[in-house]
């Protein structure tokens, strides 16, 4: 048994099922929607398999087709990856369940296609070792969440992906020149070899700030961010949960490996600047989401404030890496559970009640009890309460950061902490009115509200699980040699 | 001045008219078209680049990559215009609306 | 796996499980509903019964689960721990009956006994933490289950009242989460520990540890209602009577002071927080807060803010008793955390019952109500002469610790706080008193309802003349073994002074 | 096992009045402030001095009674017997059966407190009292009724913080605070002459001395009699009592102390006599009577602080006078209180002439052709018992101390002067 299941290579089937998923969706549109959830499902599945076998043997790498680099196209997946790979799979089959309610025939049969799409293209970036590869995912990936943003083809919808989509290119391209120059310096694209070979040069630097601002602009990470709200917010529901839940994480995931094992090394002040632009970014973010008298808006601008707190652990990994890696990466994957969550809840109240102005939620709110509780209890994880997981990752992020008498960030973590509560109960609070009047509503099927509880269930859970998870994200030794925790 | 670094330097030129372009204009069709000037400074400087080992056969690698993303611009470039069009349909305006909610 | 492993988990679970289902229930499902309820209390009651029992004898019950790598989610039962255990799964269960009675017919019950349940396990969960991290998480999770019940009746000010709890312990909860992830930085554990887990940190680390302590004791001072951080209590105060009753008179303003007591027993050592001369300014705060909220309670019409802020005034008794540092306040302090709870949990059933039963929210429209509810008003006047210190009830026993703590500790000024705080306390008990009693009763109450000869429905009369008796008794019997008192001396004994 | 017995007739007598207290129970009896003093009656006069042990209540305490204690219970019998006649005859008052309650609880009090060994039972029984009969006082009263209530619960509540921070210095300088232990060991600590002044503020302001009076006028002025009888019985005596049972007397000399004592007790019997001759109206009689004997007593006490060998001496009078203090004020004012009955009281409009004379009226005639009599046997019972103490200052004159000398002479003029007032006031 245990044989067979190391033997399989997850990692191709987890990019080619639902790659071809696709297609046949795409072709047979009736049966898109069941084809979507079994692909989810068996993705998954295949997760929990490619799980066993990096657990049993180690990373795990794939040389496709039998060749490996520097010509054919490696996979490889260490923890980070497959961490990465389980959220996307979790999260994407809460979406699924959710989108097979939500999506009516018209939008259905291009939802489907799309969204295996966006999946495949998900899978392809966490398993990449090389970075041109990283260029091409990342670029379908892109192209298609801007289709989705555009499903429902609405004047805020069509203008909102198209400023998602020129910052895409943008970002794309900047991001292709840098690996272009990378290219011409070191003759490489697999990140493995370029870790080796890299030095400081002119061209290595020009590479970072190409590299990096194309990646800055597509995580939205604050003064970048400005596209992040229209497009998040116009989309339909399940859209808007996987663009930020997964989607802005997968070009974090680059900027991060990336940072590991290429530029970090070098040195510099870069990560103080990326601190910077975070810290203002949760301030911002925050703020802004306080201000706001649309849900959508809300959590599409509590998605800027999130992303800040990923970037506050760059400077925070000068002198204890492994704890300020774990920190953010803890905090991306609550944040994938917990705003995915928010997102679906934001949709049923919008689909019951027709609207989603947060003063006039009231009789909303109370009427869907269930989804109630998932935005609460996913709010619970955004601004950091225990148990969740966004206490895990507040608690490691404020440890590092108080061990190396960072007091600016101190400040940042616990304000920022402070305004997401201020944020998630000004939704909540509407719980709690006495709201009389009725009004027209349209029901929101059971499977709706359980994906989206579910979701949230799952990022409290994830405060429970620091040990395991933790120690999953250590396989491969993503973030450098183990330091001795104080 | 070898021709190889002319061919890059141009390359870079292309990429910041493009930029620029992409910021100072409104009209979504000249956007789109900046961003394919921008394309192709890109491929332009990794064609260019391709002759790095100074041999007479040039690295075949970054002319693989250049074909793939001229297959990525072709793409995007379709799914701007279609979304162009839609947008144009909608508002009757070519251009990014002032985003009233911000 | 040893059985006793799993106890605190249970104890804890004996109401988190039948609150969740509670959610699940229909509004209509009152028997369902309320047998879930009380079920949960007793088996609460037995197994916390259990554990008093094996404690006694020198019994050791601890779940540990892993929640970080090097910290772990601790429920441990040591004498302190079942104090305030026992204390709030005892009045759980009798707030428990009363709040089936008292909300009888209302709206969104469900959700109430739901989220009060919630609050119960997260009580609880508070008093067995065994370190800080574990404390920190039940702390979190009974600021947001209360806030539901805060907001429960929806009117406008209702929300400003849940706002405002809001704002304060976030942010208190703030200020407590950095303490504590500071002080994990310094000493890499946070396991509550007799005397202390501080003593061997060198002198340059001084500084930083009283920040911390005055961070922490800001982030629980929120709770405990410590002026100035008491604002929201008053204001809590429009919740409906078993909320005000069990969470404002016991388990959420218990948890910031049973906090404070662990913050400077088990983690700083009272002797090290004593030589890091920060017991001084906590005996001050105490008493300036005694003070002030008696004073304030002098001019408070509506009765359920007067008990709030004598709650607010009463509360750090307990926390005054911890900073004077002494073995005889500690057992003052901690006794009162005892006293304090029953004697406020019976005044704020009478509140409720009154409100309830005769539509009287203000104490000037108290006239002769003990001619019209006499059970009621017995048990009020109990808990009014045992907050004022009155022998023989429960409030005697606190203060003559306190007072005998003080001065053994050579701090004498603590004699002239208490003497102040008494004396206000009669000064806005006894005219309550004195119109329920003395006075004529009007033609017609403001909102009557009639109970047969009864003079309110048994729910709500029982809880009150339990409650008070369990005052009365532990002020009387406080000699016995397992009275408060003596429970109190066990873990000065075996806790805190441990040779 | 005739221990047992004696013990547990202590218990029944304090646990009895606290049980009729109960509504449901005390309505259902005809006489219940009758029976509820029977226990102790009967305690009385069964022979015999014994003690029970409650280490469970408080602290762990003890109740005894003993040759000392047997006055006091004997005063306090008496003078509840007294109050309950009274008040059953003025049953139709409507007012009445809710009194009742406090009644009961007051004598409980009292008989507490009489009964206690230790400071802690003393407190606790004497705020049981305190608070009790301020509801039995301004039950049903008119606004000045309820004025005098208001002053008498300052002066409480006053007395007991004081009260109470003398408990703690005791408490904290020993651990046992029975009487004895407690007088031997606030000798010559640092906290002594706190505890000292702390205790005597409380009972100065308990037992309505001058110059805390204030709040004893104004209740003589305002209560009816049939509650009126009962302050000098309660307040004032167990205020005396307490006095002697906290202070450290006979143990060691306090000079400033005892000179202060001595100097209220001067001016007390001044104040009290000179509102006796100027203003003082009937109704008013035993409350300047009781100021003046008070003072008396303050000058005695003052003395013994000053002479312990003297107070050592005769010790053994301080109970039977105060014994006879309260019995005698109790009769005196129950006595001016029927004799005034004829007009209506203010408080109680309504009561009807005949209705008191149902069970009294024979007495009343009785009382007014022998109160002449009957006054002179108690003032003779009494002023036995105070001519031997007065042998004391005699002797002090012999040592030539002048400070004894006022005490002495102020005593005796005042008490001669009047007795003879009230002799000519009443025969009149």
């Amino acid at each position: 048994m245990g044989t067979v299941i190391t033997k399989i290579p997850w990692g191709v089937l987890l990019i080619l099922l639902p790659l071809m998923g696709g297609m046949a969706c795409f072709l047979w549109p009736r049966i898109a929607k069941i084809l979507g959830l079994v692909l989810t499902f068996v993705g998954v599945l295949s997760v929990v398999g490619l799980g066993w076998q990096i657990m049993s043997n180690g990373v795990y790498h794939h040389a496709v087709g039998g060749w490996g680099a520097p010509l054919g196209i490696n996979l490889y997946a260490d923890g980070l990856s497959l961490l990465m790979l389980a959220i996307t799979a979790l999260v994407g089959f809460g979406i699924s369940v959710y989108s097979s309610g939500y999506f009516e025939r018209q939008h259905s049969t291009r939802f489907w296609p799309l969204w295996l799409l966006v999946l495949a293209a998900l899978n392809a970036l966490f398993l990449s070792n090389d970075i041109f590869n990283l260029y091409v995912t990342l670029e379908v990936m892109g192209l298609a969440a801007v289709a989705l943003a555009a499903l429902t083809g609405s004047r805020d919808a069509l203008s909102g992906a198209m400023r998602y989509l020129l910052a895409n290119l943008l970002g794309s391209l900047s991001y292709l020149f840098g690996v272009a120059l990378l290219y011409h310096g070191f003759g490489s694209v697999d990140i493995t070899t370029l870790a080796v070979q890299v030095k400081g040069s002119p061209t290595t630097w020009a590479a970072l700030g190409l590299i990096g601002a194309g990646l800055v602009l597509k995580t939205a990470l604050f003064p970048l961010h400005f596209w992040l709200p229209p497009a998040h917010a116009s989309a339909p529901a399940p859209v808007s949960a996987l663009l930020s839940a997964l989607v802005v994480k997968a070009s974090f995931y680059i900027l991060l490996r990336l940072w590991l094992e290429i530029f970090g090394p070098l040195g510099g002040d870069v990560d103080t600047l990326f601190g910077v632009l975070g810290a203002v970014a949760v301030l911002w973010g925050s703020l802004q989401a306080l201000r706001q008298t649309r849900l959508k808006l809300l959590v599409a601008y509590s998605t800027v404030a999130q992303i800040g707190y990923l970037f506050l652990a760059f400077p925070l990994a000068m002198s204890a890496g492994v704890m300020a890696w774990n920190a953010a990466v803890y905090l991306a994957l609550s944040h994938a559970l917990a705003k995915a969550a928010m997102f679906l809840a934001t949709g049923n109240m919008l689909r019951f009640g027709g609207h989603d102005r947060i003063a006039d939620l009231d009789r909303v709110v109370q009427r869907l009890p269930l989804t109630a509780t998932a935005f609460a209890l996913a709010g619970v994880s955004i601004m950091g309460l225990p148990p969740s997981g966004g206490f895990i990752g507040k608690w490691l992020l404020l440890e590092v950061a108080l061990a190396q008498g960072q007091w600016g960030l101190v400040v940042i973590i616990v304000l920022g902490g402070l305004l997401a509560a201020g944020y998630v109960f000004k939704v909540l609070g509407q719980a709690f009115t006495q709201a009389a009047v009725m009004h027209e509503s349209r029901a929101v099927p059971a499977s709706m509200e359980w994906a989206a509880l579910l979701l949230a269930f799952g990022a409290i859970l994830l405060g429970f699980l620091a040990t395991p998870v933790l120690s999953l994200v250590g396989i491969g030794s993503p973030f450098g040699a183990h330091e001795v925790m104080p | 001045m070898s021709t190889v670094f002319l061919y890059a330097l141009v390359g870079v030129v292309l990429f910041s008219l493009g930029l620029y372009a992409l910021i100072v204009h409104a009209h979504l069709l000249r956007k789109i078209l900046a961003i394919n000037v921008m394309g192709s400074g890109v491929f332009l400087v990794l064609v260019a680049l391709a002759k790095r080992t100074g041999e007479d056969t040039p690295d075949p690698v970054p002319h693989a990559m250049v074909i793939t993303g001229i297959v990525v611009a072709v793409s995007a470039t379709a799914l701007a215009l279609t979304l162009m069009l839609k947008l144009t349909a909608e508002t009757g305006n070519a251009e990014l609306p002032e985003d009233s909610r911000e | 796996m040893n059985w006793n492993a799993w106890i605190p988990l249970l104890v804890v679970a004996s109401s988190l499980l039948p609150g969740l289902v509670i959610f699940s229930l229909a509004e209509e499902r009152v028997r369902l509903r309320s047998t879930l309820n009380l079920a949960g209390a007793l088996v609460k009651l037995a197994l916390v019964g259990w554990m008093l029992w094996g404690v006694y004898h020198g019994r050791h019950y601890e779940t540990r689960l892993a929640l970080l790598p090097d910290l772990e989610l601790v429920l441990r039962a040591g004498p302190l721990s079942l104090l305030f255990v026992t204390l709030s799964s005892v009045l759980w269960l009798v707030t428990t009956v009363y709040a089936i009675g008292y909300l009888e017919g209302s709206p969104h019950r469900s959700r109430f006994f739901g989220f009060f349940s919630l609050c119960v396990s997260a009580t609880v969960g508070v008093a067995l933490s065994g370190n800080l991290i574990s404390f920190l998480l039940f702390y979190e999770l009974l600021t947001l289950s209360t806030y539901p019940l805060i907001v429960h009746r929806g009117t406008e000010v209702a929300r400003r009242a849940g706002h405002s709890y809001l704002v304060y312990t976030i942010f208190g909860g703030a200020l407590l989460l950095l303490g504590t992830v500071w002080l994990y930085t310094l000493t890499g554990t946070l396991e509550f520990t007799p005397q202390g887990f501080l003593n061997s940190l060198g002198e340059e680390h001084h500084p930083a540890l009283i920040v911390i302590f005055a961070l922490m004791i800001a982030g629980l001072g929120v709770k405990a209602a410590l002026v100035p951080l008491h604002g929201w209590l008053p204001q809590a105060m429009v919740a409906p009577a078993p909320v005000s009753a069990l969470l404002h008179a016991v388990a959420v303003v218990k948890a910031g002071v049973f906090g404070i007591v662990r913050v400077v027993y088990e983690v700083f050592g009272v002797s090290f927080a004593a030589e890091l001369g920060v017991t001084g300014p906590l005996a001050w705060l105490a008493a300036t807060t005694i003070i002030y909220g008696s004073l304030r309670a002098l001019f408070q019409d509506d009765l359920k803010r007067r008990l709030a802020f004598c709650t607010v005034s009463q509360l750090s008794y307990i926390v005054l008793g911890v900073a004077i540092a002494g073995p005889i306040a500690t057992i003052g302090g901690v006794v009162h955390l005892v006293h304090q709870g029953l004697m406020k949990i019976a005044l704020f059933f009478c509140a409720g019952n009154l409100a309830e039963t005769l539509g009287i929210h203000k104490v000037s429209e108290m006239n002769g109500v003990g001619r019209r509810m006499p059970w009621t008003m017995a048990a009020f006047t109990i808990g009014a002469f045992g907050m004022m210190g009155a022998p023989p009830i429960a409030g005697f026993i606190s203060k003559w610790y306190l007072g005998l703590g003080a001065l053994e500790a050579g701090q004498e000024w603590v004699i002239l706080v208490l003497a102040g705080s008494s004396l206000l306390n009669a000064a806005y008990f006894l005219p309550i008193l004195h119109r329920a009693w003395f006075q004529e009763p009007p033609e017609t109450w403001p909102e009557e309802r009639k109970f047969g000869r009864k003079e309110t429905a048994w729910a709500l009369l029982l809880p009150p003349v339990i409650t008070a008796l369990m005052a009365l008794g532990a002020g009387m019997l406080a000699s016995a073994p397992f009275s408060p008192l003596g429970w109190a001396q066990l873990i000065a004994q075996r806790e805190f002074y441990q040779p | 096992m005739n221990e047992d017995i004696h013990s547990i007739s202590l218990l029944i007598v304090m646990v009895w009045p606290l049980l009729l207290a109960i509504p449901a129970v005390r309505s259902r009896l005809p006489w219940p402030g009758h029976l509820a003093i029977m226990p102790a009656a009967v305690r009385v006069i069964l022979p015999g001095d014994s003690s029970f042990e409650l280490s469970w209540l408080f602290f762990g305490t003890e109740f005894a009674i003993d040759g000392e204690v047997r006055w006091i219970l004997a005063m306090t019998v008496a003078v509840w017997l007294l109050a309950a006649t009274a008040a059953k005859s003025s049953k139709s008052d409507p007012t009445y059966d809710r009194t009742t309650t406090f009644f009961l609880l007051t004598l409980a009090g009292n008989v507490g407190v009489v009964l206690a060994t230790d400071l802690v039972g003393f407190f606790s029984f004497s705020t049981l009292m305190g608070y009790s009969f301020y509801g039995l006082m301004i039950h049903g009263g008119n606004a000045e009724v309820q004025r005098a209530g208001r002053l008498y619960l300052i002066f409480l509540i006053v007395a007991d913080l004081v009260l109470f921070e003398a408990l703690l210095l005791a408490a904290s300088t020993t651990e046992d605070l029975r009487y004895k232990v407690v007088r031997q060991a606030m000798v010559g600590t640092s906290s002594t002459q706190f505890y000292l002044w702390m205790a005597l503020v409380g009972f100065v302001f308990k037992a309505g001395i001058w110059p805390a009076q204030l709040w004893l006028s104004s209740a003589f002025k305002s209560v009816p009699f049939s509650r009126a009888l009962l302050l000098g019985g309660v307040p004032v005596s167990m205020g005396l009592l307490g006095m002697v049972r906290w202070l450290p007397f006979g143990e060691h000399a306090f000079y400033v102390f005892g000179m202060v004592i001595q100097m209220i007790g001067v001016a007390s019997i001044l104040y009290g006599a000179l509102r006796f001759f100027t203003n003082a109206t009937m109704k008013m009689l035993p409350a300047w009577s009781i100021i003046t004997v008070t003072g008396f007593f303050m000058a005695t006490l003052g003395t013994g602080l000053v002479y312990p060998a003297l107070w050592s001496q005769y010790e053994y009078l301080t109970h039977p006078f105060i014994a006879s203090l309260g019995i005698f004020l109790a009769a005196l004012t129950f006595t001016i209180g029927r004799l005034q009955d004829t007009r209506p009281h203010p408080a109680f409009a309504s009561r009807k002439v005949e209705d008191l004379s149902l069970w009294v009226g024979k007495w009343i005639g009785a009382i007014r052709r022998s109160s002449k009599d009957r006054l002179f046997g108690l003032q003779s019972l009494w002023r036995g018992s105070w001519l031997k103490v007065k042998e004391q200052p005699q002797r002090i004159l012999d040592w030539g101390k002048p400070a004894v000398l006022v005490g002495g002479w102020s005593a005796a003029i005042t008490m001669f002067v009047l007795l003879g007032l009230m002799l000519a006031w009443l025969a009149r």
